[in-house]
């Protein structure tokens, strides 16, 4: 019988979950002979009409990467949905936005101007901008529309499964591969992924102390951290105890602290405030001048709480003027 | 009127991209548009961010070459805080940069460029991929390529946390010391990495050089530009990817200028095409002169046949002797023919490897001592790199909390996007007549930009915002009546 | 778990007589919450509290038409039992119940009909949204220990203990000073009958000590208290008297025989009227009478060179100088804290001339000047020795001033009569009391204020501005409001009325048994009128003055009820516990340990083995803190879900 | 997102309640929503009511045992389901029923506070206060404070020049293109 199709698509992203696919190695062999894979820019050379031929529903799943930000992305996804059963929306970016999604944190003409006005490295005058439409001498070129803010897949279309990690671990590809082939994908809405926080993988959570306050924070190029003590109780903001497992703490191997790219349990619903909430309740400050001077040392809490999920937060983007200590105007 | 024949989305490359191609009354082809329709605004949304978390927000500009982007930012913060790692951080460093290389070029050998090659332009779509190489090659050699990029993974996330988006980068030196473990995998890596690097020639000399047609086709003038290079060297003008100046050679090949990365405002400017997000490299000595090759114009090339170009050596002896092969076989230095992008890019590998073997024996690299603590009031600092697709330059500055408050990026196929561009439009020139473009066809236009192992994610790392419009009437003649302009 | 099939909500909106309906349109409200998602049933009642508008909600869920019960009324802190009662009555777990409180936050607060009618909407509709989230569980219990514990040993404790141990419970009486009576103790007469006060105490003193149910801890306080209402941990910190209890039999042998013939210092008493001896009996009737020494006072403790004859004068030979405090820990059911008041500190107002003038004295140290066991034997003798021809009492010192403490004693206007009684009587001395107003409302208080005016105490009625010194007597000065001039009437002696405030440790005492007090510092009952000898936590009662100003009669009332709830809950056997506690889902928890730092009642443990944390939710008091800190959202509050709190935003915020 | 409390894919009646903008005919008036914990601030908002001291009617109050329950998901929560500002009530230092539940949450807002900032959302519309049970008055003069600001300081435009209301239909074709509903021009780079 014909192999079950599936299709690997990326949007806003940075290539990283292809290379995490390809990381399967000769799983990838292996994955190759149980499914037909019809449709993967980065390494077949099938285009889109190729998938615009397809049935509807053709396609057992869609592996879909990459925060939606194009016009011609959410084309594409919307063409992917309606060929597809399944849909996983595949890494962070899709799940929660990703660092693309920082992007929400400026407007579109702060954004414009940076890339085509304020860069020194411009040929002046930089009068020129990418345009929606352009006429040149052989006909006319047209270039994606692009929204004002970033999105994640299910702002977009209805996604059926979520595989998050930047990029998702290959131990739980592999897992969501073999789950797709064998029928055993659990109810829809489901991450494919422990629903439980890092601390459950992590080798040093055993050297963390029982009752954890933390006296100031700190950065991790401030200090030479202790490769065999919990990040957390020197300091560092270590996200572990407010992000899902599954990658095995390969970053704390790295004796660097978790940024969050697993983003939050099913139990949780914005994931930058809660993991605000876990971080801040440690603090050992008690009057209000030393839990404003604590407080103070996370210097960046959207890029350090919201790093991968600002899309998919509540509040999902800056609304007016920056104020207090955010850098941006 | 819209283009006649569309290449969408341009495949076996990393990032977005679409061909469009217009058509002569006679069939032929008028002009052929590479345009790259993502951007995502890294160099604004790094403003606010804290200067240490540049190496791990950066890395995600591109997931094949993190590494590239790791290393550049975490230079960059040395130079914003003015602090020097300690020798073995550097060498650690080092030896996990090079590792990427190795496993970085082979990607692009086996998974990416490659196929076309080693597969043949002309075999069907559905075979001119990695699974096609498998079969041509032999599943023996199939799980051998794929069994070294596995080790050279493994070696990187032992060395650097992870191998995709690295977090070991700290300004003045690494997170974590190399564990005796670390330095065991890391010798027996680059002995098969060497091997590996060698059986990659030999397979390029076998199936590529020994076919007439597959020489003809890299010599054949469809895929040849005479344009400036640029590339990183030692002090003794060896091709270097983890410090040296940057030097740019002319088309004949003579030494244009050196600088150091600091000064890459002086010699580098962008132009930026209506129809594209991505912004063109050229040498501002020279300026931008449309896109045309020559001395005259500012378009310059970038990556392994450049890097060659612009150098008088390798620094290792085996990829010393590839790299004379490679110059005595294609009629001396420079050589400007774009597919000979692929084998530059083996001698490379192969240099590569023997770098990590080097590494892996010098005694300083296990030394415990790692990172220096930096103690200065950050401000500026630029950070330059070798990725494997072409010179990149992260410049930044922050307030003295160490908060991003500027950050500009040339990014390695940015250099090349210029040459790029004049790549595809020739090869579609040379190989479309009468309006006949049949897939095989389509897929040797695409190896015009295939052979640079262009990163579009890379190249396109900003964001443009609301779409300006420009709606040009004119009268059946083509004369200018009007223009209705809203940006 | 997500609860199974569409919720059936009943909303019943109360007019709460007008309270309600004058401001917020019930009709409309009824209409409107009949379309909220999952309404089966909305109805309306004057009085939802009552039995009528109870037998309501009871008879829609046995009918089957309710599932959920929202009740937009009053504050839950008034009738939540009522309607969680009314609810559990109907068959199904009084916790799938919500109020929307749209008398205190909306009628009440909210001048324009109609804003107030949109607003009570809006919290009807997040009650809606909330109940449907809400997960049925059963009320927990938890045995209550049998033995109980009362702090302060004045006469509010020993009603109480002797209540309570006459009723067969084991009572712990723990009190601060070296004898248990109180300020009651030090007192001479009573009002209104003129009771002599050790008369009426001393046996009650007695009884305490002969009664085998309780044990006294005099000399100690209490140093920690752990654990939740039924099971109380508590340790009492035994200081030591340096004379063994059990062996001393109060022959005062060893008072004679000390090297110091004279006391040395100031008696506290007295008031400091007299001084005492380094080993001392507070008065004859002290309780139990055992003897104390006083470290500081004591020579041997600064030259160990004293020859101890105490030691040889004691047959028993009671005294051991190695005494060292002892903690005893106990375990009790429920604690009656009767930790009494402190006189206002007349210093604080100058113009009277307390301290300045020897001739002014505090109301407490007349009463010891009168009491037979005083300084003066119960004669009226002043500082300098004189007999005083004329005395004035000032009422409201300390008490009904803007300046000082707010709120009126109660017991002054009382106090004053009587001792206006006795100086007469003890000294023939012409007495002038100067008043704001006379307050007299206990039983007999009346009549006595008769009795005494009869007798010829004099009384002008205006607040004194001050009292001076001029050529050898006190004149007090004030405005006669009566006659409308002021006055300037000259005195031997000046007796200040002082007021009654609360124990200077009573911020220390009230954090240790984690209760709440006003504003001027007096613990907190769980509610004035329907709840005065409760606190909100649940196991600790209040009685007497700590609670605030009262005489003996309102004080032993107070001990009664106190022993009386305490009684219920003990002989009950068991008490419901909070039911807001937090639970962590053990499958899902990271062991993380945010949590664990999180209770100050170490409710939460971790388990290293199964690396995974728990909450003891018997010591859990249910304030969700750790829920609120659980970075993986695998802690929740039974009632306080974050699906619950979500869903009653949208609702709030969508009406 | 994974679809958990509802909150992401918002259900029909919530979505018209977003897209008609009809507050732009009558004045604005704020919505405030407020957490108050039932010892203390719960228990002054019903002295408050004992003693009628009126205050704004755009006060919701959120019933929580304790100030520390309070979890800065319910905060950004209140801002996503439209309200203008968010005021938490809790016992001042010292008098916690449950003794350190205020500190906890003093952290917590001081933290949000900074992040909320970043976000450009204004500090007037986060307020917390320590009101002790016996404080009916403060309840009154600080909703009073609060509406006032709010009422001069304006709705809070959340996601209103975004994606948001393009979300708010689900994603598929009918919105696609983004001039017809976006109104922001892009000013002249």
């Amino acid at each position: 019988m014909t192999k079950p199709k599936v299709a690997f698509y990326w949007c806003a992203s940075c290539g990283g979950c292809e290379e995490a696919v390809v990381d399967l190695d000769e799983d990838l062999l292996a994955a190759t002979s149980l499914v037909d894979v019809v449709f993967w820019p980065v390494a077949l050379d099938f285009k889109r009409e190729d998938v615009e031929a397809l049935e509807d529903g053709e396609l057992v799943a869609s592996f879909i990467n990459g925060a939606v930000r194009t016009s011609e992305q959410e084309e594409m996804v919307a063409l992917l949905r309606r060929k597809s059963q399944a849909v996983v929306a595949f890494g962070s970016c899709a799940v929660l936005g990703g660092i693309p999604g920082l992007a929400n944190l400026y407007d579109r003409e702060a954004i414009l101007s940076t890339v085509y006005r304020e860069a020194p490295s411009l040929e002046v005058p930089a009068t020129t901008f990418p345009m929606k439409q352009t006429r040149v001498d052989e006909g006319e070129l047209s270039l994606p529309t692009l929204w004002s803010s970033v999105c994640t897949l299910d702002d977009v279309i209805d996604v059926d499964y979520y595989l998050p990690g930047c990029a998702p671990p290959p131990r739980l590809i592999w897992a969501a591969l073999s789950a797709l082939v064998e029928g055993r994908l659990p109810e829809k809405g489901a991450v494919l992924a422990p629903d439980v926080a890092l601390c459950s993988e992590c080798p040093l959570s055993a050297t963390k102390p029982e009752k954890l306050s933390v006296s100031r924070f700190r950065r991790p190029h401030e200090f030479l951290a202790d490769p065999e003590l919990c990040l957390l109780a020197q300091g560092l903001v270590c996200l572990g105890p407010a992000t899902r497992a599954g990658c095995e703490a390969v970053c704390i191997a790295g004796n660097m602290p978790c940024t969050g790219c697993m983003g939050p349990t099913t139990r949780v619903t914005d994931y930058g405030a809660k993991a605000l909430s876990g971080i801040a309740s440690l603090l050992a400050a008690d009057d209000d001048a030393d839990i404003t001077a604590r407080t103070a040392e996370i210097v960046d809490p959207v890029g350090t709480f919201y790093r991968y999920s600002l899309p998919a937060s509540l509040l999902r983007q800056r609304v007016g003027e920056t104020v207090g200590n955010g850098a941006i105007k | 009127m819209s283009a006649d024949i569309v290449i969408d989305p341009i495949t076996r490359l990393e990032g977005h991209g679409r061909i469009e191609i217009f058509l002569d009354p006679g069939g032929g082809v008028n002009r052929a548009y590479l345009q790259i329709p993502e951007l995502r605004g890294f160099e604004k949304f790094a403003q606010g961010r804290r200067a240490e978390d540049m190496p791990q927000i950066t890395s995600r500009i591109c997931g094949v070459c993190p590494m590239a982007h790791h290393m550049a930012a975490t230079k960059a913060l040395d130079d914003l805080y003015k602090v020097e790692p300690p020798p073995a951080g550097h060498k650690i460093r080092e030896l996990a940069y090079s590792t990427f290389l190795v496993e970085d070029h082979a990607l692009h050998f086996f998974f990416l460029g490659g196929p076309d090659l080693l597969v043949g332009p002309d075999a069907p779509k559905a075979r001119r991929n990695i699974l096609g190489v498998v079969d041509a090659v032999g599943l023996e050699v199939g799980k051998e390529v794929i069994g070294v990029r596995r080790q050279l993974r493994a070696l990187m996330t032992a060395v650097a946390g992870k191998s995709l988006h690295p977090v070991f980068g700290l300004p003045g030196g690494v997170a974590r010391p190399l564990s005796k473990q670390d330095q065991e995998e890391s010798a027996a890596a680059a002995t098969r990495a060497v091997n590996f690097g060698l059986f990659a020639l030999d397979a390029f000399r076998k199936i590529v050089l020994a076919d007439k047609a597959f020489v003809d086709m890299i010599m054949s003038e469809a895929y040849t530009h005479r344009t400036y290079a640029m590339g990183m060297v030692d002090a003794a003008n060896r091709v270097a990817f983890y410090d040296g100046n940057l030097r740019v050679v002319k088309p004949d090949g003579t030494e244009f200028l050196t600088f150091p990365a600091r000064e890459y405002l002086d010699h580098v400017a962008e132009h930026v095409e209506p129809w594209s997000y991505m912004k063109f490299s050229f040498l501002k000595e020279v300026g931008w002169n449309g896109f045309t090759d020559g001395v005259e114009s500012g378009i310059y090339s970038v990556a392994p046949l450049a890097r060659l170009n612009v150098s008088d050596g390798m620094a290792t002896p085996r990829a010393q002797e590839a790299y004379e092969e490679l110059f005595s076989t294609l009629g001396g230095k420079p050589v400007h023919h774009t597919l000979a992008i692929h084998w530059a890019r083996l001698v490379e590998m192969l240099y590569g490897a023997e770098r990590m073997a080097e590494l892996a024996a010098d005694p300083e690299i296990m030394n415990p001592v790692v990172r220096t603590v930096p103690t200065a009031v950050p401000r500026e600092g630029i950070g330059a790199v070798e990725a494997p697709r072409g010179t990149l330059v992260h410049h930044y500055r922050s307030d003295e909390a160490g908060l991003i408050t500027f950050a500009n990026l040339i990014v390695a196929t940015q250099n090349n996007a210029a040459r790029i561009a004049l790549s595809v439009d020739k090869a579609a020139r040379s190989l479309i007549h009468n309006g006949k473009a049949d897939d095989g066809l389509l897929n040797r236009i695409e190896m015009a930009f295939r052979a640079y192992d262009p990163c579009m994610g890379c190249a396109t790392h900003s964001l443009p915002g609301q779409m300006p419009l420009l709606v040009e009437i004119r009268d059946s003649d083509g004369a200018l009546l009007g223009e209705v302009r809203r940006d | 778990m997500p609860n199974a099939g569409p919720v059936k909500v009943g909303v019943y909106v109360c007019h709460c007589g007008l309270n309600i309906a004058s401001k917020v349109d019930v009709s409309q409200m009824v209409a409107y919450a009949a379309t909220l998602p999952g309404v089966s049933v909305a109805r309306e009642y004057k009085f939802m509290c009552a039995d009528p508008g109870q037998e309501l909600i009871q008879q829609d869920i046995k009918d089957g038409l309710v599932d959920r019960v929202v009740v937009a009324s009053c504050s839950p802190l008034m009738h939540e039992a009522t309607f969680r009662r009314a609810t559990s009555a109907g068959g199904i777990s009084p916790f799938l119940f919500q109020m929307a409180n749209i008398r205190e936050d909306v009628a009440w607060v909210t001048d324009d009909r109609d804003a107030a009618t949109e607003k009570a909407k809006a919290l009807v509709g997040g009650a809606v949204r909330r109940v449907s989230e809400h997960e049925s569980f059963e009320r927990r219990y938890v045995p209550v220990h049998p033995e109980v514990l009362v702090v302060g040993g004045g006469i509010a404790g020993i009603h109480a203990a002797l209540v309570m141990a006459e009723a067969g419970k084991h009572v712990y009486l723990v009190e601060k000073e070296a004898t248990i009576g109180g300020h009651m103790a030090r007192f001479d007469k009573t009002f209104p009958t003129l009771d002599c006060s050790a008369c009426i105490l001393t046996p009650k003193m007695s009884s305490v000590r002969a009664n085998p149910n309780i044990t006294l801890w005099t000399y100690s306080d209490v140093e920690s208290v752990s654990g939740f209402s039924g099971d109380f941990v508590v340790r009492v910190r035994r200081r030591p008297r340096y004379v063994n209890e059990d062996l001393c039999t109060g022959c005062l042998s060893c008072i004679d025989a000390c090297i110091y013939k004279r006391g040395r210092t100031d008696d506290p008493w007295n008031e400091g009227l007299s001084k005492r001896r380094p080993i001392y009996m507070a008065f004859p009737q002290a309780t139990p009478s055992v003897v104390v020494v006083d470290p500081e006072a004591c020579v041997d403790f600064r030259t160990h060179k004293c020859p101890r004859p105490c030691v040889d004068a004691c047959e028993r030979n009671a005294m051991d100088f190695d005494q060292k405090p002892r903690i005893e820990q106990i375990k009790v059911g429920a604690i009656i804290l009767a930790t009494g008041f402190h006189t206002f500190d007349a210093r604080r107002i100058p113009a009277y001339g307390y301290d300045r003038y020897p001739g002014v004295y505090t109301s407490l140290e007349v009463e010891r000047l009168l009491n037979a066991s005083g300084p003066t034997n119960g004669e009226l003798v002043m500082r300098d020795g004189s007999h005083p021809r004329r005395v004035a009492i000032v009422h409201c010192v300390g008490s009904r001033d803007a300046n000082t403490n707010a709120y009126c004693s109660r017991v002054c206007c009382m106090y004053s009569l009587k001792l206006a009684h006795l100086v007469r009587e003890r000294s023939g001395a012409e007495v002038t009391e100067f008043y704001i107003d006379l307050r007299t409302p206990g039983k007999g208080y009346e009549e006595f204020y008769e009795k005494i005016q009869k007798e010829g105490t004099r009384f002008v009625r205006g607040r004194v501005a001050q009292v001076t010194e001029e050529d050898g007597a006190l004149v007090v000065h004030a405005t006669d409001t009566i006659l409308g001039k002021v006055r300037r009437v000259p005195v031997d002696m000046v007796i200040l009325a002082v007021g009654m405030e609360p124990q200077p440790d009573a911020e220390d005492v009230r954090r240790l048994f984690n209760i709440g007090c006003g504003a001027e510092g007096f613990f907190t009952e769980r509610h004035p009128k329907l709840a005065p000898v409760s606190t909100f936590t649940d196991g600790i009662f209040l009685a007497g003055a700590c609670q605030g100003p009262k005489d003996i009669p309102d004080t032993v009332a107070q001990a009664g009820a106190a022993a009386a709830e305490v009684l219920a809950m003990v002989d009950r056997g068991s008490v419901e516990i909070e039911p807001a506690t937090a639970f962590i889902d053990a499958a899902v928890c990271s062991g993380c340990r945010t949590c664990v730092g999180m209770c100050p009642f170490s409710a939460i443990s971790f388990d290293a083995a199964t690396n995974v944390a728990t909450v003891n939710e018997v010591l859990c008091k249910g304030c969700g803190t750790c829920v609120a800190a659980c970075p993986s959202g695998a802690a929740q509050q039974r009632l306080f879900t974050d699906a619950e709190i979500f869903a009653e935003l949208e609702g709030l915020l969508y009406a | 997102m994974p679809d958990t409390a509802g909150l992401v894919k918002l259900p029909e009646e919530m979505a018209a309640a977003l897209a008609t903008d009809d507050t732009a005919k009558q004045p604005f008036a704020p919505t405030i929503v407020a957490f108050f914990c039932t010892w203390c601030t719960y228990t002054a908002a019903d002295m408050a009511g004992l003693s009628r001291m009126a205050y704004s009617p755009a006060i919701r109050v959120v019933r929580l045992m304790c100030s520390g329950r309070l979890d800065p998901q319910f905060v950004v929560a209140a801002f996503r389901h439209g309200a203008d500002g968010v005021l938490i009530g809790g016992c001042h230092p010292g008098d916690c029923h449950y003794q350190e539940g205020n500190y906890k949450a003093l952290r917590r807002v001081a933290l949000l506070r900074s992040l909320l900032g970043q976000l450009g959302i204004e500090p007037q519309r986060l307020r917390l206060e320590w009101i002790s049970a016996s404080e009916g008055e403060k309840v009154q003069r600080v909703c009073n404070e609060m509406a006032e600001q709010l009422r001069e300081l304006g709705p809070l435009r959340l996601g209103s020049q975004g994606l948001q209301a393009e979300q708010v239909q689900n994603g598929h074709q009918e919105y696609l293109s983004i001039d017809t509903h976006d109104p922001v021009e892009a000013t002249t780079p």
